[in-house]
């Protein structure tokens, strides 16, 4: 058993040994290579199983902290935690890597030692971000995972490879960057990186020693990070680099990037935006909201009528992630805990379609769905396991898929029935672009001389799939394996972004969670949506 | 208008007309022989000034071994009338007037600042009177509170030695 | 007794000529004699100062600075020379191998 | 009163650089062998940069005020003599290669390394004035070392004209400062009356033209890229980390210890910084010749230390200004160290792959060369990330540093200017690295084999590279030393 | 066996499962005996657990087997609960289910994907059974998503025909579109009663003595129970969501008998019974339940007046019924409304495998037009067939009569106590439906078995299907007999066990609390006189248009030509959604949402940035003219600006100043 102190130093830089060693293998023996690979990238998910028991259920804040010093000028702090939602963030990171590794065990022929080094590093960035509570560490990883995934899509990507990597890199840049300056006037405010200071900082009165941000200040900072994030996630302007992105990736690279990064975007909504700028984040929660409501509705119609199927999936994860950013901001328990698992249900079941897709484009070298259809007699098992995660991705309960869109609608209704309503209109969507794509890939008579012959999935891909199906149902019936350990954490942001709010919910809420008397709740509910923005402010 | 004044003027008004003319001179040996003239008015200022020393300096070193070498290269490369070719489009209309800008803008700050030189000047009168002794006070600097520089000069030297015979000498073998 | 701001103001003029003469002559070897004419204006100016001021420095300035003319020529001319070896011209404009 | 032994301490490494190099000038008729010169330059310098300690140790100001020996100057020899070596490490095989004398080479490159110490050192105007020349001066013959290329020629001309022309600006301000001042001592010019001399802020802004020149602030940039371009690469490589470095050192001083300076240069900063920053990175945007692409990038990095400097002028100004500057100070120092090493990496490689003749700079030649030398594009992608600012590299913190002491006096508009820049810098950088990694090597390069790569540069190499990522991961005894409150010897 | 009570929709799943996962090596025989196993298993227990149920004597079963969705105070269970309502529902579902089940095994044994069907049919079980069991919204949405995921598959289980795949997908969306109002709907009780157990909710104090903003003509309750309705509208393909059902008779017969007759497409009738206690409060509500039923009832019957493919006919037919049974929620005689729920389910879904059956025989064939005279040879097909026609008919004693009846009672007594004419109202489109239903009906059988027959008698060798087929309808026939008779009402002697069954859950009779049982009983009389009569119309009609005088039914197509096309395309509402839907909605995201807006503009934009970068740098580029005269400018100009803003700049170094002074 390892020494449980470092155990998140061990998760971050595991990898990254692993990588270094395979750096120093013979280029040509690429089985081997991929052994090691996926050696590695497993014991690593392993590690991060041992995180689960570490973090008890109920217990807000952050747990197996890792807190030395690391450049004194100025304070940057090695301080490493993890907290309910960034617990699954990690073990999603962990898991998608190996399977990633398994799906690009046959597709990735050239320059294979390479392409799982960066795989491999690409992991230490994306659960490097989840894991630093240093704002400088947090953005050190949050750049060195660019570099990795930029080399995936650029040099085993297809056609237009190029174009995309340099778009991802700089449109991802020009958020970060900005993400820069705002930790920099952070630390000029606050004098130290380190998050939980900070928070404490920004949330204790000034007469107390603490630090008020004049309106202005507090929203521009909350800009400065929110649009960072929101290029990744990406939000509905922002979006454009995606679909090249993913449409050039191999599919390894997809699957890491809709899995894992795009959730990086919406983590640091959640464990910065919110609790650091409550101020703001409540002001702009109007304008985002609507923001992830045209992400959601619009990236569904664009991905209705996407020729391409990959594509078509990436349009579909800007409406997915809507869900989330909308969850996210609207600022009740329920909504927010529905956002993170659906964080985790879309790197599921969305990293599971675009293995699906990439095993088509594995037998037919085309996304163009015209290229298709009627594949359902060749290949009846893929077809089966495309619908199976189809259908989690439209949200058909009992999958994965739907646990998180419901609560998310739910929790957003309870406050702003509006918002919900629009959004409730993806779920049709969504039913839409899935099964019309669906029916044109594999219903029908077959009309490719070509896909005739097509094998069906190989015993490889038929593990990869049957892991990510058992996973899919277990989210979709075990939800609360999940959701008791990321209650606590979503509650506690909820009540940093509202604390006056949260007193009046606790109340009736705490005592009794289901046999409380509805009028009480009533109130408190119909109080807390009264509170109008004026007097939120007031109470900062 | 006293004697001093009219020395000054006489020597600036040839110290301008040596400058202008190195400006209009078509051939470099003429340009070279009004910016002699430019220096030798120079010397005659140094004097006005009570700078005996630098004067003999300037007229020795400069008017003598420096624009000697310019001649003697002029000479050497037998540079003929400087063609008249306008390529550079910055250098034409917009440079003219962006040069008189500057000059205009030099000589304006100057001007308008010369109270705080006349302020200095009153200073200076008392104690520019140990007349004689000035060459002796030069050495002293020179050797004593400037030594370094003066040193460095000489290191100075021998690199533009240096520099001169790498680049001027001619490929061997 | 002439008024000292007369040498810094005849300075300038001649500075500003030097200014004028680098940047319209085309023949390097003018136009490092235009060099040469601004280094003298700066010398004028040093004098004139070193005069008003009533210290000796500035007189000690110019020996200095005409020696670092004097290094300045002996490399200057070497450069030209090397450029007439290699191109057969003195005109500044035609040295443009160098550009974008 | 007349010089001791003290004294000769506190210039000692300048003494020592000139010395040595005195010392191959005078050996070059009598030894033939050339490995024996570069021994014999490698030695001088690390005995100058050993020296420097010396000097360190006997800090204080030396000939009644000409120079200072502190910390500061003790970070600049070091940076120089390191500088130094690397470049005569480098240089080599160059000359090897493109069959050129040796000795002359190096002790020019000795003594303009000794003009730098000086120029860092310095405390009085002219003093400074003699060491930019020393420096200049070897460096106007190191451009034009390759006589016979005409390029190289070239470069030397264009440097010699405009530089002379510049430092006739920058002696007219000393001039002018002497004038207003009394005096060409830095520690002097402290006196309040100078904040309303227009006669004053005229001779500051001359010197600020001339050393602006020396920096390749835009405008002044234009020389940049032809003289880097035409200059032989090693020399190229001294140009981009010493002169610039010696000028930015005098920079400083005059603001640690000239209160008028801070005050009347801020804006001048501003506007120079921003200029200079878009001219680089525009200007590199499309840039085909990789050597000539690094040109422009050096030009908008000194873009990027001129923020700093903007930072620190509205930072010094103010009581305990200096104190309250010293961020800004301890951004430009580190920056100028992060620089110059990964730009000394850099134009080593781009000198070793040019080839003979220096023919293969364009990007194309760098087609695929992940392939043929993983390990050469792997270090030139670090320098590139490093130059791009990206995390694990020196470049990053230097960038950090920047946007703090931006940051911290409320430059905001100059810090996004400077994040723009950024973006737009990315750029470029990432396409030498895609050209490197993402596209496949012509048919002649494959056919070529891979360059060889003697030791000498790859030790370069090797310390360039080691040293960006040390100071990217563990920054803290640069950041510590420079950011001491005796930095400037106060 | 109640406590075990997930065993019951367990064992289907497991059925689909095994099926599913290694039915396609296995031959038919194992196949069948798995799914019929499963299914049939799972009949028996729910039999037992209703008899625990009963012997239990509660009134309401609830167990609690784990939190499956729990998030902040909201917290959905997977929770089971039974009580008589459920009670008839699981029953009909396992028992119909299983029977054609049986049914299939002969009907589709000659089909390819066998195992695949089977599969098919037993999770539509599982998720069925879920449905009625579940003690919870939520719950119930898994069942509801569910089983629209199993009709979707069903009806495209002949992929390979596009119209088919289209059947499916329809389906599938049009419910989605439903499940879009009834997920509001939950949301909306949630945060009235901030949980989502029926008890909870249904038991809630604030029922009683609800405030005005809650119940009342507007208030949240009516708003939710509009929003539920409209999910039920989907499933139940009542008007305007009933689009999808008739082009789901692409599904194999079986499917259509069981999901699309007996037992999904009942579902929405289902919740809203199960949810009468909000409708209870939400008058208005209910207002919009009995006229969307009345109409749907009407308008099918009209279009089903006319159709040809014996399917389509059953099909409009099956909507125009579940319009009746909402009608009968819609009123508030929910009892009658299960009632009829059950009754049809049998004989609807005998009709639905007789005509099985007889496309059957004819080898695929579906058009009436090419069938008749077929009652002499396939002789059990049509007694059975008769037989559930009558019941549909609502001819005494069979069970549509009743159940019918009770309804259109309903209808009538719902007048007192309302002002306006809305129950007379209601009655009078019942009844006519009733009256279309007896033609539409008749004609099909005269169509089909009597006349002369009109296909190739040499080509369709008209055969009787096996008796695992036959077995099925003979059971149904039995119960489409003797069905009705549980609801006996009072003059036919007999109580009405149904409805005092039912009365745990619904509560009394309506009509007896509303005036006095004499009175009742001559009006039940009258009322089913009337009805009755209507029957004999429509029958009398069909007879005379499509056995007496063949050539009249043209003639009177002829002669109405506009009404008759109209009704033979449905109404045009499937063109209508595709025009002013379905086109415009493709047409904007391609060529507005994503050519203009995200090519064009967005990106377009950031691209543009990069573009015109890139053209400015090469303007920086082009001032290296490599001139060094103009650099030297250049250098001027630079001093120009460093003078010019050191000495002109505003506020140039303003603080130090101030310091200085």
């Amino acid at each position: 058993m390892l020494p449980g102190g470092h155990l998140l130093s061990v998760l971050i830089f595991f990898p990254a040994v692993g990588a270094l060693a395979l750096l120093f293998l013979r280029g040509d023996d690429h089985k081997f290579i991929r052994i090691i690979a996926l050696v590695v990238s497993l014991v690593e998910f392993l590690f991060s199983l041992f995180m689960i028991p570490k973090v008890p259920i109920g217990a807000a804040g952050y747990h197996l902290e890792e807190y030395f010093k690391w450049i004194n000028q100025p304070p940057i702090n090695y301080h490493l935690g993890v907290d309910g939602i960034s617990l699954f963030l990690v073990i999603l990171t962990t898991f998608l890597t190996p399977i990633s590794i398994l799906a690009s065990w046959k597709s990735i022929e050239h320059r294979v030692k390479e392409f799982f080094v960066m795989l491999l590093m690409l992991e230490v960035g994306v659960v490097g971000v989840f894991l630093s509570l240093d704002l400088f560490l947090f953005f050190l990883f949050w750049e060195v995972m660019l570099i990795p995934m930029a080399f995936l899509i650029g040099i085993w990507g297809h056609e237009r490879r190029v174009y995309a990597a340099v778009k991802f890199v700089l449109y991802t840049m020009a958020g970060s960057i900005l993400m820069l300056v705002g930790i920099i006037w952070l630390y000029n405010a606050t004098g130290t990186f380190d998050l939980p200071t900070i928070q404490t900082l920004l949330h204790t009165p000034a007469s107390q020693g603490g630090l008020e941000l004049s309106q202005s200040t507090e929203m521009l900072l909350f800009l400065a990070f929110f649009v960072a994030f929101a290029i990744k996630v990406p939000l509905f302007p922002l979006h454009t680099w995606l679909p090249d992105a993913h449409v050039e990736a191999p599919t390894a690279g997809s699957v890491m990037l809709a899995g894992v990064l795009l959730k990086m975007g919406t983590y640091g909504m959640i464990r910065f935006c919110l609790p650091l700028f409550p101020g703001a984040a409540r002001r702009a929660a109007g304008w985002v909201a609507l923001l992830a409501i045209i992400g959601i509705i619009y990236g569904a119609l664009v991905a209705m009528v996407q020729p391409n199927l990959k594509k078509l999936v990436a349009y579909s994860s800007v409406s997915h992630l809507g869900f989330v950013v909308l969850g996210i901001f609207a600022f009740h328990n329920i909504s927010m805990q529905g956002a993170v698992y659906q964080m985790l249900a879309h790197g599921i079941s969305t990293g599971a379609l675009f293995l699906l897709v990439g095993m088509l484009y594995d037998r037919r070298h085309t996304f163009e769905i015209s290229e298709y259809g009627g594949l359902a007699s060749p290949m009846p098992k893929l077809a089966a396991f495309f619908l199976f995660v189809a259908l989690s991705s439209l949200g058909l309960p009992m999958l994965n898929g739907f646990v998180g869109e419901y609560l998310v609608l739910l929790g957003t209704y309870q406050r702003h029935w509006g918002w919900a309503t629009w959004a409730t209109l993806g779920v049709i969507l969504s039913a839409c672009y899935l099964l019309w794509s669906y029916q044109r890939v594999f219903f029908g008579e077959i009309t490719r001389e070509k896909n005739r012959t097509l094998p069906d999935a190989s015993a490889r891909e038929k593990w990869i799939l049957v892991t990510m199906a058992i996973v899919t149902i277990w989210m979709g019936i075990g939800s609360t394996f999940i959701t008791a350990r990321t209650a606590a954490a979503a509650q506690d942001v909820i009540d940093q972004v509202e604390p006056q709010r949260a007193y009046e919910a606790a109340a009736p809420a705490s005592t009794t969670p289901r046999g409380v008397t509805p009028q009480a709740r009533r109130d408190s509910a119909s109080a807390a949506a009264k509170i109008t923005p004026t007097e939120r402010l007031g109470s900062r | 208008m006293t004697a001093p004044l009219i020395v000054f003027f006489v020597l600036a008004a040839l110290a301008v007309i040596g400058a202008v003319s190195l400006i209009l001179q078509k051939h470099p040996i003429h340009s070279a022989l009004s910016l002699i003239v430019v220096m030798i008015a120079l010397a005659g200022l140094y004097l006005l000034l009570g700078a005996e020393f630098v004067a003999a300096v300037q007229i020795i070193v400069y008017g003598g071994a420096i624009m000697v070498l310019f001649v003697f290269v002029i000479m050497l490369l037998n540079a003929g009338i400087e063609e008249h070719t306008s390529v550079s489009k910055m250098a034409g209309p917009p440079g003219l007037l962006l040069v008189v800008a500057l000059a205009g803008l030099i000589a304006a700050t100057i001007v308008r600042s010369t109270d705080s030189i006349q302020s200095t000047l009153q200073t200076g009168e008392m104690s520019s009177s140990l007349g004689v002794s000035k060459t002796l006070g030069i050495s002293n600097m020179i050797f004593k509170d400037f030594v370094y520089p003066f040193e460095l000069t000489s290191f100075l030297i021998l690199v533009a030695v240096l520099g001169a015979t790498v680049l001027a000498q001619r490929e061997k073998g | 007794m002439v008024p000292t701001n007369y040498y810094v103001i005849l300075s300038a003029i001649l500075f500003g000529l030097g200014v004028f003469a680098f940047v319209f002559k085309r023949n390097i070897i003018t136009i490092f004699m235009s060099i040469e004419l601004m280094l003298n204006a700066v010398n004028l100016a040093f004098v004139a100062f070193s005069q008003a001021l009533g210290k000796l420095d500035g007189q000690v300035f110019v020996l200095f600075v005409i020696v670092v003319a004097a290094a300045e020529a002996a490399v200057g001319l070497g450069i030209i020379i090397l450029i007439a070896r290699n191109r057969q011209t003195l005109n500044v404009e035609r040295v443009d191998l160098l550009k974008l | 009163m007349l010089p001791s032994a003290i004294d000769a301490y506190r210039v000692l490494p300048e003494l020592v650089w000139c010395g040595f190099g005195v010392l191959v000038m005078l050996l070059q008729p009598f030894v033939p062998s050339r490995q024996f010169f570069t021994f014999l330059a490698l030695i001088g310098t690390v005995a100058g940069t050993a020296a420097s300690v010396t000097a360190a140790m006997h800090a204080g100001p030396g000939f009644g005020g000409l120079v200072q020996s502190d910390s500061f100057s003790f970070f600049f020899r070091l940076l120089i003599g390191m500088v130094a070596f690397l470049v005569v490490l480098a240089a080599g095989p160059y000359l090897e290669r493109e069959r050129l004398p040796f000795a002359e080479f190096y002790s020019l490159l000795l003594f303009a390394a000794a003009g730098m110490g000086v120029l860092a050192s310095a405390q009085e105007l002219l003093t400074a004035f003699i060491g930019l020349e020393m420096s200049s001066i070897s460096s106007y013959v190191l451009a034009g070392y390759r006589r016979d290329a005409l390029k190289s020629s070239e470069s030397a001309m264009k440097y010699f004209l405009l530089g002379s022309f510049a430092t006739a600006f920058f002696l007219y301000g000393i001039a002018l400062v002497y004038g207003s001042s009394g005096t060409t001592m830095l520690a002097k010019m402290s006196s309040p009356d100078l904040f309303h001399s227009m006669l004053f802020e005229l001779g500051l802004a001359m010197i600020l033209i001339g050393l602006g020149f020396k920096v390749a602030a835009a405008p002044f940039q234009v020389w940049t890229p032809d003289v880097y371009e035409g200059a032989p690469t090693p020399v190229t490589a001294l140009f981009s980390a010493g002169p610039k470095a010696a000028a930015f050192a005098l920079l400083l001083r005059i603001f640690a210890t000239v209160p008028a300076a801070t005050h009347f240069w801020f804006w001048a900063f501003w506007v120079l910084a921003a200029l200079t920053m878009f001219a680089g990175n525009l200007g590199a945007l499309v840039q085909t010749n990789v050597k000539r692409l690094l040109a422009y990038s050096s030009i908008a990095h000194a873009g990027y230390i001129l923020v700093a400097f903007a930072a620190v002028t509205s930072m010094a100004q103010g009581e305990d200004g200096s104190s309250k500057a010293g961020p800004a100070y301890a951004a430009v120092l580190f920056y100028l160290l992060s620089y110059a090493l990964v730009k000394l990496g850099a134009f080593t490689i781009v000198s070793q792959l040019g080839g003979a003749g220096e023919k293969n700079l364009s990007l194309d030649d760098y087609a695929g060369l992940s392939q043929r030398q993983p390990w050469v594009a792997a270090a030139l992608s670090v320098y590139l990330l490093s130059l791009l600012g990206l995390p694990v590299t020196a470049g990053f913190f230097g960038k950090f540093y920047i946007f703090k002491a931006a940051v911290n006096s409320h430059l905001m508009w100059l810090a996004v200017l400077m994040a723009i820049n950024g973006i737009i810098g990315s750029y470029y950088y990432l396409r030498v690295i895609v050209v490197m990694y993402m596209r496949e090597s012509s048919a002649e390069a494959t056919a070529l084999g891979p360059v060889s790569f003697p030791i000498g540069v790859n030790v370069v190499l090797v310390i360039t590279v080691a040293g960006t990522i040390l100071f990217g991961l563990y920054p803290n005894p640069v950041i510590n030393f420079i950011l001491q409150p005796t930095l400037l010897g106060r | 066996m109640l406590e075990y009570l997930w065993i019951v929709p367990l064992l289907p799943l497991l059925g689909s499962a095994v099926n599913g996962l290694f039915g396609g090596k296995w031959p038919n025989k194992i196949v069948n005996s798995v799914a019929i196993g499963s299914t049939g298993l799972s009949f028996l227990c729910a039999l037992e657990a209703v008899r625990e149920f009963f012997d239990s004597g509660q009134v309401l079963f609830h167990k609690h087997f784990f939190d499956w969705i729990s998030a902040g105070n909201f917290t959905a269970g997977f929770d089971l609960q039974m009580d008589q309502l459920t009670v008839v529902m699981v029953l009909v579902v396992t028992g119909v289910g299983w029977l054609i089940h049986i049914y299939a095994t002969g009907y589709m044994a000659h089909e390819g994907g066998y195992y695949r069907f089977f599969s098919y049919l037993n999770l539509f079980m599982f998720f069925m059974l879920i449905l009625v069991l579940a003690a919870n919204y939520v719950l119930l949405f898994v069942g509801w998503e569910g089983v629209g995921l199993s009709s979707y598959l069903l009806i495209g289980f002949y992929f390979l025909k596009k119209s088919a795949s289209d059947a499916g997908k329809k389906a599938f969306i049009v419910n989605r579109i439903g499940d879009f109002g009834f997920m509001l709907g939950m949301f909306l009780l949630f945060r009235a009663f901030h949980t989502l157990d029926f008890q909870a909710i249904f038991t809630s104090s604030t029922l009683q003595g609800w405030p005005v903003e809650m119940s009342g003509n507007l208030g949240t309750l009516t708003f939710a129970c509009l929003l539920i309705f409209m999910g039920a509208c989907g499933k139940s393909a009542q008007l305007p969501l009933y689009v999808w059902l008739p082009d789901a008779m692409e599904g194999p017969t079986p499917v259509s008998a069981l999901i699309h007759a007996a037992t999904m497409v009942t579902a929405g009738v289902y919740v809203v019974a199960r949810s009468h206690i909000l409708f209870m409060h939400a008058p208005t509500a209910m207002l919009v339940v009995a006229i969307v039923g009345c109409a749907t009832a009407f308008f099918a019957a009209t279009i089903g007046l006319v159709q040809t493919d014996i399917k389509k006919v059953l099909a409009y037919s099956t909507v125009s019924q579940l319009g009746y049974m909402f009608l009968a929620c819609g009123v508030g005689a929910f009892s009658a409304g299960i009632f009829h729920l059950m009754t049809h389910a049998f004989f609807k879904a005998l009709l639905f495998l007789a005509a099985g059956s007889v496309i059957h025989a004819m080898g695929g064939e579906q058009d009436m037009n090419r069938m008749g005279g077929l009652s002499k040879k396939i002789r059990w097909t049509y007694r059975t067939m008769l037989i559930a026609t009558l019941a549909i008919a609502g001819f005494p004693p069979f069970a549509g009569f009743f159940s019918k009846d009770s309804i259109l009672l309903d209808d009538f007594l719902s007048e007192y106590g309302r002002g306006s004419h809305v129950g007379y109202t209601l009655y009078a489109f019942g009844l006519a439906a009733a009256m279309l239903t007896a033609f539409y009906m008749f004609r099909l059988i005269f169509l089909t078995f009597r006349g002369n027959s009109r296909y190739d008698e040499h080509k369709v060798h008209v055969h009787e299907s096996p008796w695992s087929m036959l077995g099925p309808l003979v059971v149904l026939a039995v119960l489409s007999v003797v069905g009705g008779w549980v609801a006996a009402p009072a003059y036919w002697g007999g109580p009405d066990y149904f409805t005092d069954f039912l009365a745990p859950v619904f509560g009394g009779h309506p009509s007896v609390e509303s005036l006095g049982a004499a009175a009742a009983h001559n009006l039940e009389l009258t009322l089913a006189f009337v009805a009755v009569t209507a029957a004999f119309i429509g029958l009398a009609v069909a007879w005379w248009l499509y056995l007496n005088k063949p050539e009249k039914a043209d003639g009177l197509a002829k002669s109405l030509k506009p009404v008759y096309t109209t009704l033979l395309n449905k109404y045009y509402v499937d063109e209508l959604y595709a025009k002013v839907v379905v086109r415009p909605l493709l047409w904007i995201s391609t060529n507005v949402l994503w050519k203009v807006a995200d090519v064009a503009i967005i990106d377009g934009a950031v691209n543009g940035i990069a573009h015109e970068t890139t053209a400015l740098g090469d303007g920086v580029r082009h001032t290296q003219s490599g001139n060094t005269r103009s650099y030297a400018v250049w250098v001027v100009v630079g001093a120009i600006v460093i003078i010019a803003v050191i000495f002109f700049w505003p506020s140039g170094g303003k603080p130090v100043m101030e310091i200085v002074q």
